[in-house]
């Protein structure tokens, strides 16, 4: 099983995106950073109570799935989109939302353009192997518009061909949009259009047939949201320890032997809020509104605040 | 017969030597070689002329563009923004450590540059032909020095491990291209002879193995041995992914080697191959005494060359996501710090530069050797 | 130039008047190094010349001037009436007047012996195929080697590549013909095919320039030997005088080495 | 040693030989043990890649290929939408590989050849800039290159709207960096006859030029095939072209929106790959037909002057046949490199096979096992049938020698 | 085998009843090419036999078979009593006491002259090096040119390398010698030279086939010489009767051709 061979190597396989800010990408050090590899981090911190046992392998888009399915890497944590396709054929599961999406346009200002309908005709940069590719089909065909595709293997490309004018407009995630705005040579000069024009649920993906790898990924997702939502933090997670209240008790494993049951330690979710953080902090130290990227919260706020962030009890 | 009875009109006895002269200025000095090099006819003429100015509409802004208008220092993009700003060194002065070493952790770095210190101790008095010892140094750099840079570089087993996904820059291409070269070279032995045996399935075997390799795209080979080949391993049994194409590469090369040795086996007279027979020597003392010495030495420009081509090879693992020069390079456009119009220019002419010294002189010297060979091989 | 079918040349004396070619304070440099030194010559038609001399002393390179494979720096060279200069339609009429033998032969090895000796006729010549490939068996008849038409060099012996040679100049009808040590690449028994060849075109009047050291050959057809030394032209004198009575040291000491 | 352990004919009274002494014995058996270890790599490959398969839950086999692709395609040179097949988007991968290869071959020799023979040039300064360029270009990656050329073809174009074009007037050819436009033929009735026409042309110079042949081989007239045959080649279409009354709609481009449409469009990353292709293996093909026309003796040319041959005639019927053969077969390999280095494409957004089949298909549907073994035998199809052509044409102009 | 310091073997006679090689109706085809046909021959201790022939009569065909370089296909041969098969350590047995001459030297050029002596001793006969190397130089001595033990082949004259070829072959103190036109390759001057070592070692009893058309040396040394013809052995004789009353009709075409 796959819990046994991560704890016989004795760290996390996580594969992740060449470099996308606030998501997946080194820093100056070398040291990866954002919401999904902070997700790796948390399962690492769950089963070896070490946020750093986790060796990482970028991997284009074109890669990520045969990567994952080959056992290259033990989670696919790299802003992938959950379709039914993916989830159903290609012997994948998704374990979870951690991100909420949705396909946007970038353009120059200079085009004078303010709605992604007065797109048809445009040269459209694209990176392969990505639902955007196929969201951006549907899209120009169910609006009546022509499009030209560039399409390129490597975000670093697409990014560059851009920058040079190749095309008229650059689409991926909205989220990506920003962070990818915010490397051009000159970031003002480009506008987000408003349409969102998909459903981009981005989430950690594991291989089929290993339910309890499965289900130690969806909770430890859970448990990061689960601790937003009670109010559990990096910072406090020792005071909560003491926490009277059923779900804290339960959460941090003082009550229940829910560890036990994936193959961990009961205090799993303690290990991972100690070492990582709950939801929130690491939505906010990642993309949030301090951050370059300053992406608000949206459809990722709690459902307590609006947003679409929902996990289920520990119970 | 006409004409010798009668006296020679033409006889003639020269009664001073004529001394060595100075030719006329028309065929020395600047004038001469003006006249021979350049204008020998109006055509050669008008082409000189034709070409002397694109010389001089492509070099000038060339000049400029890369040292005049360049930016040597700054710390950031500011510096080499703005309308005649040429080349942005101080980009690749920020970054140099990273295209050397990528990730590679900086108070390890020592690690590598010992091992490429040990790497050049081998290598240079491996190619200078006149050093002696060839065959205690070859078994050095074969040997000895692979163990000694696997346990410099990886840490194992008694250093601070540095996993492989940290490696980068430089060090990954000398990695890939050196293991490439060292693990073909003797795969590529067994291949050549392989195809000259007259076993048929051995033969054909080789046969396959070389054409499909030199068939396909190394492109293709490295995702195949990056992404695909734990699916055709069993469940348990992974490596790492440098590894991978490392196997990649080397197989790939193999191919290319075994092509150029069986050249060198051909152009090995037969009546070597009978007198060793002769002499009761058995297959393989007859081919580790008396033919490859002679094959292989034959072959070295040849062996140099796929060398050359594997270390240009070596920027295609930047396809598969392992960050070698041209790869972190191409990654650090994105570094927002430093993003202008000109760091992409810049950081691929450093690149392009880096490739050219190293692939400049293995051509040299495998030009070198060619001579060398050829006056000193005639039979 | 005239198109002319196979000719058979009739016995000929050397002319008191007509002169083939002609070599006034000839100067030649390679770089810095000055090989031939002003060199005079006068080769009346029909003269059969032998140059011999010491190697380096530079005959091969006068030879060469003649027809041009090599440039010369100072002087005249005037051939069948036209002066050598950088005109490249001079140089090209001038080339088809003479004709030229090396040592290595230098035959097309991807041509059969005919396609050799066809091949300037008709591309220079203009020649219609079948008139060139008459004109080219009866050169062969003449070097003895007709059954060979077909073959290519490649599956000749050195003799038969070199009488092929001869062939192949003769087929462009000139008027002079320089031998560059025709048979020093040759095996002795073979060297003998070769010289009767030439004794034979020398008895039909055909003006010749003949670099060799076959003694022998410059005894029997020779009007003239010339001996070169360090670029110049040390001595000259008809065949008998010139091996009975060398007058210049440096003559005596080579034929001295030459006949034993 | 090899030769003698040969395989014997069988009509042995050896039968007292030990066994393990006889080679024919020994052969059978190490060829046995190879076979067996090879075939149970092959075998244990692919099971555990069937059960890996199958164990993770992944569907394979071929049936992807009739579904509906989804996506776009750059440049495509047959019909292809977005509701066309895998199949129709790995034919359309193959053909833009087929053509970039087959246009890199062609302009790889052209320049190879010219820069080949520049560096034997007299010329002092046109020798050492064919050096400079061969040095320069031989020892840089190709991938390298082509980044480079990708963005400095970008970085000199305009953008369209810059280009002074006005809204909606069509033009006849525009240069942007969205590409070279220029008009679109559009066949209408009659249009085959233009086909037929150009047919007709190039029938006509293949007769001329054995009509002048043997011309010159009866009367030794020589006759300008070449020119004449151009101008056929030319005139002949053209010709038809008016006679039928222009049966063509023309249909120009024309700046609308942001971009240009309407017309014929090559695009940048296509001619950036070209660029980089065709001039990187050009370094090659030139090293390679100078050692060529090295190859072939000083003494060829000499003995082709001294027959008067013109120094044009001397190339074409003496220096260059005999160089050809020394040129051939590393000119194939150079070839297959070329054809194997555009995969090289997937780096520059060229939507050639790597690209499309190998990248967005293989993505989309996941067969990864079947995406990456059709690629892989799909180059070496075209290897191998390069490599025989070329031995076949070797075979015609190598020199019957001994 | 025995190893043996180098040896200072006795003037011998022919044994009259150790029989050193013999070939007992051997047939051998290349493909469909019947080059040898129903050889028989017994060579006896201590002979020496010279064969000729036309070229392409099967000379060197039937000497390379005797070590098996080549194979034959029909018949025995038995070399120092041991049969020739298929099994590879009889032949590696028989090669050991068979050495090689060849027309072409086949000196190993990356080795020193020395080198070339001492291998096969050292990995054949597993001798140290210092002994072989010994044996060697005294070999070399014994062919004239010990000075030259730290050359490379390359830089001998072909004479001095056909001798070293001879002195690789004794080192490794053969019973037989294989000579292949071993002075064809030569210049004439040369040819004495091995000639002479040929003759030296013919005295000091080896047992010697040998390929040549020096008729010299077979009326000097040959105990008999074997005639043969489009792969049959016509006529064999010794060597006073060969040449002076050849019996077969091809003998005497043959030798009238030779014998000028
Ligand atoms: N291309 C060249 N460049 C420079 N020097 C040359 C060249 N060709 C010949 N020489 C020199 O010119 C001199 C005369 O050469 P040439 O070949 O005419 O001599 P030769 O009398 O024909 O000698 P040989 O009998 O050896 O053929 C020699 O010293 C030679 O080294
Ligand atoms: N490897 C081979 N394959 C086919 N035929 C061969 C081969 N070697 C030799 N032959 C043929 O076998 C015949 C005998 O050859 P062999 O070399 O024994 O002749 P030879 O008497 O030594 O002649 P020479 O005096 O020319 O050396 C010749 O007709 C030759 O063409
Ligand atoms: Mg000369
Ligand atoms: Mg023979």
């Amino acid at each position: 099983a796959t819990l046994d061979d991560v704890k016989a190597k004795g760290f996390v396989q996580c594969g992740v995106s060449t470099g996308l800010a606030g998501f997946s990408a080194p820093d100056d050090a070398g040291d990866w950073k954002g919401i999904d590899v902070d997700l790796c981090r948390g399962v690492a911190a769950a089963i070896f109570d070490d946020a750093s046992a986790v060796k990482y392998s970028p991997l284009s888009a074109k890669e990520r799935f045969t990567a994952l399915q080959s056992g290259e890497i033990d989670i696919l944590s790299r802003n992938t989109t959950w379709t039914m396709s993916r989830d159903t054929e290609l012997g994948l599961n998704f374990a979870g939302v951690n991100y909420y999406d949705g396909q946007g346009f970038m353009v120059r200002k200079s085009l004078g353009v303010n709605s992604a309908l007065q797109l048809s005709g445009a040269s459209v940069c694209v990176q392969t192997g990505t639902t955007t590719e196929l969201n951006l089909t549907d899209y120009f065909k169910a609006n009546n518009m022509t499009y030209n595709p560039v399409v390129f293997e490597k975000l670093e490309e697409v990014n560059a061909a851009y920058d040079s004018n190749r095309c008229d407009v650059y689409t991926t995630d909205q989220s990506g949009l920003y962070a990818i705005r915010l490397g051009l040579s000159a970031p003002d000069d480009h506008v987000v259009l408003p349409e969102v024009i998909s459903k981009e649920p981005l989430g950690p993906v594991v291989r089929q047939g290993d339910d309890q790898w499965f289900s130690i990924v969806k909770w430890v997702h859970f448990a990061m949201i689960n601790a937003e939502e009670l109010g559990v933090t990096s910072e406090n997670v020792d005071e909560m320890m003491d926490s009277e209240n059923p779900n804290i008790m339960r959460l941090l494993g003082k009550e229940g032997t829910f560890g036990e049951a994936v193959g961990l330690e009961n205090d799993w979710a303690y290990q991972v809020i100690k070492n990582v953080g709950n939801y929130g902090e690491v939505f906010e130290a990642n993309v949030g509104e301090s951050t370059p990227l300053g992406i608000a919260r949206g459809l990722n706020a709690l459902w307590t605040n609006g947003g679409l962030q929902y996990a289920p009890p520990v119970r | 017969m006409p004409g010798i009875e009668n006296a020679n009109p033409f006889a003639y006895v020269s009664t001073e030597t004529i001394p060595q002269s100075p030719p006329p200025t028309a065929a020395k000095g600047v004038a001469g070689w003006l006249k021979t090099n350049l204008f020998a006819t109006p055509r050669d003429t008008v082409l000189t002329i034709i070409v002397a100015l694109i010389l001089l509409w492509i070099v000038p802004p060339m000049l400029n563009w890369l040292f005049f208008d360049a930016v040597w220092t700054g710390d950031g993009r500011e510096a080499c923004l703005g309308e005649h700003v040429g080349a942005c060194w101080a980009f690749v002065e920020a970054k140099f450590g990273q295209f050397m070493y990528g990730r590679y952790p900086a108070e390890l770095r020592w690690r590598v540059d010992l091992t490429g210190f040990l790497l050049i101790a081998g290598l240079v008095p491996i190619a200078i032909p006149s050093v002696p010892y060839k065959r205690e140094n070859a078994i050095y750099l074969l040997v000895v020095f692979p163990i000694i840079a696997f346990m410099l570089l990886t840490g194992w087993p008694f250093l601070e491990p540095v996993e492989t996904s940290r490696w980068g820059g430089l060090l990954v291409t000398l990695v890939v291209a050196i293991v490439g070269i060292v693990v073909s070279f003797p795969l590529g032995i067994l291949l050549a002879l392989g195809r000259r045996s007259n076993l048929p399935i051995v033969k054909t075997m080789s046969v396959i193995f070389i054409e499909f390799w030199r068939g396909v795209p190394l492109i293709t080979v490295l995702f195949m041995s990056s992404v695909m080949l734990p699916l055709f391993l069993p469940a348990d049994v992974s490596f790492d992914k440098l590894l991978r194409a490392l196997i990649g590469v080397a197989l790939f090369s193999s191919a290319y080697m075994a092509e150029v040795i069986r050249g060198g086996l051909q152009a090995i007279p037969k009546g070597q191959y009978e007198a060793a027979n002769a002499m009761a020597l058995t297959y393989w003392q007859g081919m580790r005494l008396i033919i490859l010495p002679q094959a292989l030495k034959l072959v070295i420009p040849g062996i140099v060359n796929t060398f050359i081509g594997l270390f240009k090879d070596t920027s295609l693992v930047l396809i598969i996501g392992i960050f070698d020069l041209l790869g972190i390079v191409q990654q650090n456009f994105t570094d927002t710090n430093w993003i202008s119009p000109a760091t992409p220019a810049t950081g691929l002419v450093f690149a392009a530069f880096i490739y050219f010294i190293f692939c400049f002189g293995m051509s040299r010297y495998s030009a070198f050797m060619e001579e060398r060979l050829d006056t000193g091989h005639k039979r | 130039m005239s198109e002319q079918a196979a000719p058979a040349p009739a016995k000929m004396e050397v002319s008191e008047t007509e002169v083939a070619v002609e070599l006034i304070n000839m100067n030649k440099w390679y770089g810095e190094f000055h090989v031939l030194r002003n060199i005079n010559l006068k080769v009346m038609r029909g003269e059969r010349i032998v140059i011999a001399g010491p190697s380096g002393s530079g005959k091969s390179t006068m030879i060469r001037c003649i027809n041009r494979l090599e440039e010369h720096q100072k002087g005249k060279i005037i051939v069948d009436g036209i002066e050598l200069t950088n005109d490249l339609k001079k140089i090209d009429e001038v080339r088809r007047e003479v004709g030229m033998v090396f040592q290595h032969f230098n035959l097309f090895p991807h041509l059969t012996i005919l396609e050799n000796c066809t091949l300037a006729p008709i591309w220079v010549r203009k020649m219609p195929k079948k008139k060139a490939e008459e004109i080219a068996m009866h050169y062969l008849e003449r070097v003895k080697i007709p059954e060979q038409a077909n073959k290519y060099p490649g599956q000749l012996s050195g003799g038969q590549q070199q009488r092929v040679a001869i062939a192949r100049s003769l087929c462009m009808n000139p008027r002079i013909m320089l031998f560059d040590e025709p048979t020093s690449a040759l095996d002795p028994e073979m060297i003998k095919e070769v010289l009767d060849t030439m004794v034979g075109l020398a008895e039909e009047g055909m003006t010749m320039l003949c670099v060799t050291h076959e003694m022998g050959f410059a005894r029997q057809v020779a009007n003239r030997v010339i001996f070169m030394d360090q670029g110049q032209i040390v001595e000259q004198n008809d065949p008998i005088n010139f091996f009975d009575h060398p007058q210049h040291e440096r003559t005596k000491l080579f034929l001295s080495q030459i006949l034993h | 040693m090899a030769h003698t352990d040969g395989v014997a004919d069988g009509t042995e009274d050896s039968g007292r030989a030990s066994l393990i002494y006889d080679p024919k014995v020994r052969g059978v058996f190490f060829q046995a043990i190879l076979i067996i270890v090879v075939a149970y790599l092959v075998y244990s490959g692919i099971s555990n890649a069937a059960g890996n398969l199958a164990r993770a839950g992944i569907a394979s086999g071929f049936d992807f290929f009739g579904e509906r692709a989804g996506f776009e395609i750059g440049q495509t040179l047959v019909h292809y939408t977005n509701d066309s097949t895998y199949f129709r988007a790995f034919l359309v991968g193959l053909l833009n590989t087929l053509m970039v290869s087959a246009l890199g071959i062609l302009f790889a020799t052209i320049i190879g050849f010219i820069v080949g023979l520049a560096r034997l040039s007299r010329n002092y300064l046109i020798r050492k800039l064919a050096t400079v360029y061969v040095e320069t270009l031989r020892n840089i990656p190709l991938l390298l290159q082509l980044l480079f050329w990708y963005k400095a073809v970008l970085a000199v174009l305009p953008n369209p709207r810059e280009t002074g074009l006005e809204q909606g007037t069509t033009v006849l050819w525009t240069l942007n960096n969205r590409g070279l436009y220029i008009p679109r033929l559009i066949p209408e009735a009659g249009a085959s006859a233009i086909l037929v026409a150009a047919i007709i042309a190039i029938a006509l110079w293949v007769v001329i030029g054995m009509w002048a042949g043997k011309r010159q081989m009866r009367t030794g007239q020589q006759f300008p095939t070449f020119l004449t045959g151009l101008a056929i080649l030319v005139g002949l279409p053209l010709l038809t072209f008016f006679l039928t009354g222009m049966p063509f709609d023309v249909e120009f481009s024309a700046l609308q929106g942001f971009n240009m449409s309407g017309g014929t469009v090559i695009r940048p990353e296509f001619i950036a790959l070209l660029l980089g292709l065709s001039l990187y293996t050009a370094s090659f093909i030139a090293e390679i037909v100078r050692a060529g026309i090295l190859a072939v003796a000083k003494g060829q040319t000499e003995a082709a002057y001294a027959l008067g041959l013109s120094p044009n005639h001397t190339s074409r019927l003496v220096i260059i046949p005999q160089a050809m053969r020394v040129i051939i077969p590393p000119l194939t390999s150079q070839y297959l490199n070329l054809t194997k280095n555009s995969s090289l494409a997937v780096a520059i957004g060229y939507p050639d096979l790597v690209a499309v089949f190998g990248g967005t298909v293989l993505n989309q549907t996941g067969q990864a096992v079947e995406v990456i073994t059709i690629t892989m035998l799909v180059y070496l199809t075209i290897s191998l049938l390069t490599s025989a052509f070329m031995n076949w044409f070797n075979s015609r102009v190598a020199l019957v020698e001994r």
